[in-house]
């Protein structure tokens, strides 16, 4: 009864050596949410950036309703009736709302080369009055709004001309609840009004309760397109994977006791509009786990631990007494930390390898006269690196080449290397896929067995079940309550706490 | 207590008048008898049009995140191919507007075009130019200082150079506010692979940016060698001295494009310079204080303007 | 599959020696560009360079202490337009103090320079401005103070001076102040650190390092370094004028840039840098003058030279976004 | 190009020396100019004359253009001499750049004199010594500054102007300070003569050597002082007279106004005419031409003996004041040099004692009577 809407034919891609898509086909009916998923590089991204116009094509072609598209860039894309909706930000500061959802468009509003702003805007206001954004005003400077107001424009941005597609490239992880909904009301306007969304990302639950037909890749390659309605996550993850992924690859153990000795207290602990007089204390030995909206400031107790956030009022104090308040401080005292934001705060993107994870140890590398030995440097982080089975050519190699769990492994290797007591893992598995999370689980759980204190901020709630010892929910910068870990724990009891 | 938010270019502007009104006050306080009446202000605004022209124009540039050394010896080889043509050529007015103007914007074609072919950070690209505009120019010149005769120098004097140079200032501001070349210059300024990605033809809006740059140093050349009378084409750099007056009107401008009004404050911006520059040769200060308060000035008000928040990251 | 996999990495593994094999041969390119270009103009001139290099030379000096202190702010992604009116400075604090007593002066003139290279680090660092447009703006506040001083007279120094001006001492001044940089920034944690604020500020702070005083201590540090050019400058010129020191960020940049510089700066920057592109830029300079050419034809020569040099040299792999 | 040379060139700066008489070819001989510009207004006059009297006497002649940059000053003879010249001419911009000129000439065995300029004999006692001992330093040839100043600032204060404004271009420029001085002598000296009528001369505005600079500094002059009846701008190639002309008439002042300069203007001849210029001081750009023939001959081997000599070669300013006087200054300095080749040719054949009154000689009167003979 569906119509084809978009035909994917034979697709090819690759850079340089990686075969990011190869030979690809398959179709998206009409007035559905064709889910697209896969794990980290099995090339969603390049295939949706393709009929998007973002990436040339090598070989193969898009047919939209029986014509062949070859859209060189955004515009392009958009004229054919193709938009997207990006996984990083894709507004530009700088400019207005309304110069931000009509850019590339413009023409519309210039007469013999001037722009008429006034159109443009009241055009604007009315587009977002329409999406129910009302708060949003078309002529402020896009640079007033929040992240998530922002991803709410592009959404404006992405479908306010009706295009026949939407891609949405993994933005629910950027959005918090309130947001992700806004998203699913809209991508069920579309599919009513018998449009298409193409839909990407990571959280299986969310693929098989919005999406209508879900098509898996894997390396590149086409797995197989299938009914949301017919399989289930474990289904998913197989197809996924290529193989049958156990779902224990969290800790077993149950009712082990933590031992009583604190390691590091958080007493009083404000950051104006983000956290406000939280304390608690962490135990040798123990996973803490911190689990909340977005928004709820869960991201920012892991800096003020670290001594990275500013403005910070109160205090964070070890057992023997030191006060953390800045992150040497806390180097120094074996705390480490790993941060959301993988690409800007935890590895220098553009060094190598060797060097990123010597960093923090460069002290202890030294010899007395402060001088420091490359081979001795190299040994260490080949060490470090390969006990994190970071796939690399070798140490020399830039961290940027790497892909986002490979990124991270080297992130750990640098705190494993540096023998840390307290680690702070902020999102540690975001945006890596099951391999590499099974991974990072038992380093984990080797790292608690050996006395280590570990606190793990995530949104997903699955992981924080169950790997914590204890999770502590956060709602609008404050405590809102405590769990201890318990083979009945569900993620409902969790959510009830963080709305 | 109303005025709790006022909005952000009402806020520049108070500050840009404030500063108008304090540097205006505190000389004439000091000086009262030779600073500040109404001529005088009149004369010090008509001395700060030349840089602020420049300024208005290179600020395309600079907002992209480029920068060019070569406005000296831009401005040096326009003014001069300019009064070629109006004297050797005898095409008079004519000459002179077209020749600064066309020269200017060539200069800006190379400029960047060099840039962005060869890949070349800009600040380097433009530094080799300069030294070949240099010597083109003294080609063009052939050791001597090229006079512009009086008949020929409306624009130096009231009315022609505000004229000119209001006729240029608001050319900027509507690319600026009014096209697309505005809206993208901005939009590369603040993602180059976002507005790639958006369809924008980046390297073509870069060379446009230059080109216009270009042409507004052919226009603040017009009113240089107006005003001046001559110009003589000078070699080993030296004309990168030129540089640095309309550049530090373009970071006044950057200091206030969070107010929504980068041009506006350019124009103040030069002429609060000039108030004060003026202002210390009335107390009859040395000349070499002057480049001191300028600098001082200059600093003191961007970091004024500057809001520190900490852990930002700034090159 | 398991296969295709495996000839995959292999593949890829090749790829990627080329590629450094690519980055080497690209680090080894100033080096053998500055070796063609002194031989072609020692053929071009007879040989004459060659015969006279240690006056060829003695320009070097200078340039290259005081490129050392930039290629540290550069490698840290700053940039010091300043430099020029710091060296000015120095030399006239260089030479009031030469009066008194020499060694005074030395410690004077680097005093000086470090004090300006605070005032610099404090803007950018403290108030968070731009690295050049603090810097433009205290070149042209410090040019300000040099004309004022020499409003009278070109400052002189003492007569003594002159007896330090050897090409021994200069020499050894010059490599005493490179192998210290060396060290420092090849086999201390300092060279990593300040590779790494390069590369990614944000991160370098999250692993540890203290990068705004890192950051303001650079900044005065290359002051520092250029204050102690400045003696080397004195002992030789003896004086200085209105002009002293002008346009000396420019040649730096241009030194720096010649010898393979990333602009950005980063962890690709290279001590040889430095050395080669002083090295360099001395080595065209002269040679160019030697050849006899006028100075206009000189001229258009040099900046043609420049940017052909720069376009080969260039690495534009690590830049994504060509600023 | 001056590559081309044979080589016996390589070999010369030591082959010059040793053998100095006669020895060395004309086409072998290489003079070096360190010149602030070789492509400003003054400069490329300077480089005309000194072009000429190359071809005249068919040696070569190579150019460096230093700025006035005291580290730059002292590089240009490094690579002069490193460029195989065996005497060097040089307009430095302070006494102490002689120092290591003179230091590196000696080490290389190259002739060295000044144009321009002279080692102050007061002010840089050691200095003077070092160029006196100097085998290879024969000596300056340059202006009375001081004279040429109180010359200008006697024209005005004869005109009836009291209230002077000064417009001086680089701080410090060593011309610049000997012009000053001669400025604020002439002004004493007319104060202590008249005290009833007193003159008074501003402090100097500097105006770079941008024409953009002397109308800032002329504009600033004037709005600083209404009374301003007089400008001096002391020089800075001819630009910031320009400048300040085009302030003056821009104020509509040309006629209350006097001015006078040392750098000639094209068109000087219509504004002394009009009351645009009251006088000027010029014609100095033969100076260099002196000083090249000093070294010319040292390298030849027909001047010997420099140690323990300094020789102080002054060189006269011409003045004009009136049209007429400026028509002959243009028909025989601007639409043709000073000297025929045959001429120079005669010239550097003088000896130095010659040499100096050839010299002293030049004018107006010395140009058009030997043209017109
Ligand atoms: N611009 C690029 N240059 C080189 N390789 C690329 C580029 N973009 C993607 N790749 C590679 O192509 C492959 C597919 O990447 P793609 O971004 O499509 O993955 P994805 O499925 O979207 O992954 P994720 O879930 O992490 O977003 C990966 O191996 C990736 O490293
Ligand atoms: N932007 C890029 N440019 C060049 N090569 C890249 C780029 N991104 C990724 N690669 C290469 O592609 C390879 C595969 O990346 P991909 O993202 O597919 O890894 P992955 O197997 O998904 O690993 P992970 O699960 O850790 O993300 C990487 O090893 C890397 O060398
Ligand atoms: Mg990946
Ligand atoms: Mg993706």
């Amino acid at each position: 009864m569906s119509e084809v809407r978009l035909q994917v034919k034979n697709l090819c891609k690759s850079f340089g050596i990686t075969k990011a898509v190869q030979n690809v086909s398959f179709n998206v009916n009409k007035g559905e949410v064709h889910a697209l998923i896969g794990e980290n590089g099995s090339g969603k991204s390049t295939l949706t950036n393709m009929l998007t116009g973002i990436y040339s094509i090598d070989s193969g072609t898009f047919v939209l309703d029986g014509k062949e598209i070859h859209p060189k860039n955004q515009v392009e894309a958009n004229e054919e009736g193709v938009s997207i909706i990006v996984q990083e930000l894709g507004t530009l500061s700088g400019l207005t709302v309304a110069e931000n959802i009509f850019l590339g468009h413009e023409d519309r509003f210039v007469h013999f080369g001037i722009k008429n702003t006034n159109a443009m805007n009241k055009e604007a206001t009315e587009l977002l009055h329409k999406y129910g954004f009302d708060r949003i005003k078309a002529s402020d400077i896009i640079d007033n709004y929040n992240f998530e107001d922002r991803k709410l424009v592009e959404i404006v941005k992405a479908t306010y001309f009706d295009p026949k597609i939407v891609v949405i490239d993994e933005t629910t992880t950027a959005l918090s609840q309130e947001g992700r909904e806004e998203l699913y009301k809209h991508m069920n306007r579309i599919r009513e009004s018998g449009n298409t969304v193409i839909f990407i990302s990571h959280d299986l639950p969310e693929i098989l309760d919005k999406s209508d037909t879900i098509t898996i890749l894997r390396d590149g390659v086409y797995i197989d397109t299938v009914k949301s309605a017919d399989v289930n996550e474990d289904d998913l993850k197989r197809l996924m994977v290529g193989r049958e992924v156990s779902g224990d690859y969290y800790r077993a153990d149950y009712g082990e006791k933590v031992s009583d000795e604190v390691v590091l207290s958080v007493k009083d602990v404000t950051v104006p509009g983000l956290i406000e007089d939280v304390s608690f204390d962490l135990h040798k030995g123990e996973i803490l786990g911190f689990g909340g909206l977005s928004e709820s400031g869960m991201h920012e107790i892991g800096k003020a631990i670290f001594g990275a956030s500013y403005d910070r009022t109160g205090k964070v104090v070890l057992a023997d007494g030191t006060e953390i308040n800045d992150i040497p401080t806390a180097i120094k005292h074996s705390i480490a930390y790993t941060s959301k934001d993988r690409d800007n705060e935890s590895v220098v993107l553009n060094q190598s390898i060797g060097d990123n994870i010597c960093l923090p140890s460069l002290d202890d590398l030294a010899n007395k006269a402060h001088m420091l030995n490359d081979k001795k440097l190299k040994e260490f982080s080949n060490k470090f690196a390969k006990q994190m089975s970071v796939k690399m050519v070798n140490v020399d190699q830039f961290v940027s080449d790497l892909s986002g769990g490979n990124k991270q492994k080297v992130v750990l290797a640098r705190w494993i290397g540096k023998d840390s007591d307290i680690v702070v893992l902020d999102s540690p598995t975001r945006g890596i896929d099951i391999k590499v999370k099974q991974d990072i689980y038992q380093l984990m759980n080797q790292m608690r067995k050996n006395g280590k204190s570990i606190i793990m901020i995530s949104e997903e709630l699955m992981e924080l079940i169950g790997m914590c010892d204890r999770i502590i929910i956060m709602k609008d910068g404050k405590l809102s309550g405590e769990l201890e870990r318990s083979p009945e724990l569900d993620e409902n009891s969790l959510i009830t706490m963080m709305v | 207590m109303g005025s709790k938010k006022l909005s952000g270019s009402t806020k520049g502007y108070l500050i840009l008048l404030g500063l108008v009104v304090l540097s205006w006050g505190i000389f004439k306080v000091l000086s009262p008898h030779n600073f500040g009446s109404a001529a005088n202000m009149l004369n010090y605004f008509q001395a700060s049009l030349i840089a602020t022209v420049g300024a208005v124009g290179f600020y395309f540039v600079m907002v992209m995140g480029m920068f060019d050394f070569s406005i000296g010896a831009n401005i040096m080889l326009s003014a001069i191919v300019g009064c070629v043509f109006a004297t050797k050529f005898n095409l008079g007015y004519v000459g002179l507007i077209a020749g600064c103007i066309i020269c200017g914007a060539i200069v800006g074609v190379l400029n960047g075009i060099f840039y962005v072919k060869l890949r070349i950070p800009s600040m380097i690209v433009t530094t080799g130019l300069a030294l070949i505009y240099e010597s083109v120019a003294n080609y063009i010149a052939g050791g001597v200082e090229q006079t512009l005769p009086a008949n020929l120098r409306m624009f130096g004097q009231m009315p022609g150079d505000i004229i000119l140079a209001v006729l240029a200032c608001v050319a900027a501001y509507i690319f600026l506010n009014y096209t697309k070349i505005g809206t993208y210059t901005y939009a590369i300024g603040s993602n180059e692979f976002v507005a790639k990605n958006m369809g924008i033809d980046v390297n073509k809006y870069k060379v446009l940016a230059f080109i216009l740059s270009g042409a507004f140093l052919g226009v603040m050349a017009i009113l240089t060698i107006s005003y001046g009378s001559s110009m003589v084409a000078v070699t080993g750099m030296a004309s990168m001295s030129r540089n640095f007056v309309p550049t530090m009107g373009c970071f006044f401008g950057l200091a206030f494009k969070k107010y929504g009004m980068p041009l506006q404050a350019i124009v103040i911006g030069e002429f609060v310079i000039n108030i004060i520059f003026f202002g210390f040769i009335a107390l009859g200060a040395p000349t070499a204080i002057q480049d001191v308060i300028t600098g001082l000035a200059l600093l003191i008000i961007i970091t004024l303007t500057t809001k520190v928040t900490k852990g930002e990251i700034v090159k | 599959m398991e296969n295709q996999v495996k000839t995959n990495t292999e593949q890829k593994e090749q790829q990627l020696k080329k590629l450094s094999k690519m980055s080497m041969i690209r680090a080894l390119l100033p080096i053998a560009g500055l070796i063609v270009v002194f031989l072609v103009f020692n053929v071009l001139t007879n040989f004459r360079m060659m015969n006279n290099m240690s006056l060829v030379l003695s320009q070097v000096y200078v340039t290259m202490i005081a490129a050392t202190g930039v290629f540290f702010i550069m490698t840290m992604g700053g940039l010091d337009f300043s430099q020029g009116s710091i060296l000015g400075i120095a030399s006239i604090v260089v030479c009031m103090l030469s009066k008194i007593s020499i060694p005074l002066a030395i410690v004077g003139g680097i005093a000086a320079g470090a004090a300006i290279g605070a005032i610099n680090g404090y803007f950018y660092v403290c108030r968070k401005i731009k690295s050049f447009i603090v810097t433009i703006c205290t070149m042209f506040l410090f040019r300000g103070f040099i004309k004022y001083l020499t409003t009278n007279a070109p400052v002189t120094g003492s007569a003594l001076l002159i007896n330090y001006d050897s090409t021994a001492l200069k020499v050894t001044c010059t490599v005493v102040v490179l192998v210290i940089g060396f060290v420092l920034f090849r086999f201390t944690k300092f060279g990593t650190y300040l590779k790494a604020i390069g590369a990614g500020e944000k991160a370098a702070m999250f692993s540890g390092i203290r990068t705004d005083k890192m950051k303001f201590l650079i900044y005065v540090l290359a002051g520092a370094i250029t204050g102690f050019a400045a003696f080397i400058n004195v002992i030789k010129v003896g004086s200085v004028t209105s002009s002293g020191g002008n346009q000396l960020e420019t040649q730096i940049l241009i030194a720096l840039v010649l010898g393979g510089m990333p602009i950005s700066g980063g962890a690709k920057v290279r001590f040889e840098n430095i050395i080669v592109g002083s090295l360099l830029y001395i080595v065209l300079n002269s040679g160019l003058t030697m050849m006899g050419f006028s100075t206009q034809m000189m001229q258009l020569i040099q900046g043609v030279v420049f940017l052909v040099f720069v376009a080969v040299f260039a690495d534009r792999q690590s830049l994504q976004v060509i600023k | 190009g001056g590559s081309k040379d044979t080589t016996t060139a390589d070999s010369s700066s030591s082959a010059a020396t040793e053998t100095p008489a006669a020895a060395t070819d004309n086409k072998d001989i290489k003079i070096g100019v360190s010149i602030w510009s070789s492509t400003d207004v003054l400069g490329s006059q300077c480089k005309l004359i000194l072009d000429e009297a190359a071809k005249a006497l068919g040696v070569q002649v190579q150019y460096v253009d230093q700025g006035h940059v005291s580290e730059k000053v002292t590089a240009s003879v490094e690579q002069l001499v490193a460029a195989g010249c065996q005497g060097i001419i040089i307009c430095n911009s302070s006494d102490t750049e002689m120092t290591s000129a003179i230091k590196t000439c000696n080490d290389n065995k190259v002739y060295l004199a000044q144009f321009f300029r002279v080692i102050s004999k007061d002010n840089s006692a050691d200095i003077y010594q070092m160029a006196t001992d100097s085998a290879y330093y024969i000596g300056a040839v340059h202006e009375d500054e001081p004279a040429n100043g109180e010359e200008l600032v006697n024209i005005l204060l004869e005109k009836g102007d009291r209230n002077i404004g000064l417009i001086g271009w680089e701080q410090g420029d060593a011309t610049w300070l000997g012009r000053w001085e001669g400025y604020k002598a002439g002004v004493e000296k007319w104060n202590e003569a008249n005290p009833d009528d007193k003159a008074t001369l501003s402090e100097p505005q500097y105006a770079g050597t941008t024409s953009e600079g002397g109308s800032k500094a002329a504009e600033a002059l004037m709005a600083a002082d209404p009374n301003l009846d007089a400008l001096i701008p002391a020089g800075g190639g001819g630009d910031p007279l320009q400048g300040a002309i085009a302030a003056v008439e821009r104020a509509g002042k040309t006629q209350d106004i006097d001015i006078v300069s040392t750098d000639f203007l094209p068109d000087l001849g219509e504004r002394l005419e009009n009351g645009s210029m009251a006088g000027e001081s010029g014609g100095h750009y033969c100076d260099p031409l002196i000083a090249f023939m000093m070294v010319y001959n040292a390298i030849k081997g027909n001047y010997t003996d420099f140690a323990g000599k300094f020789e102080d070669v002054p060189f006269p300013y011409l003045y004009v004041s009136s049209a007429d006087d400026y028509k002959a200054y243009e028909q025989y300095f601007v639409d043709q040099l000073p000297y025929t080749d045959e001429e120079l040719v005669a010239m550097s054949e003088l000896d130095l004692a010659g040499l100096k009154e050839a010299a002293a000689k030049v004018s107006i009167e010395d140009a058009a009577a030997r043209a017109g003979k």
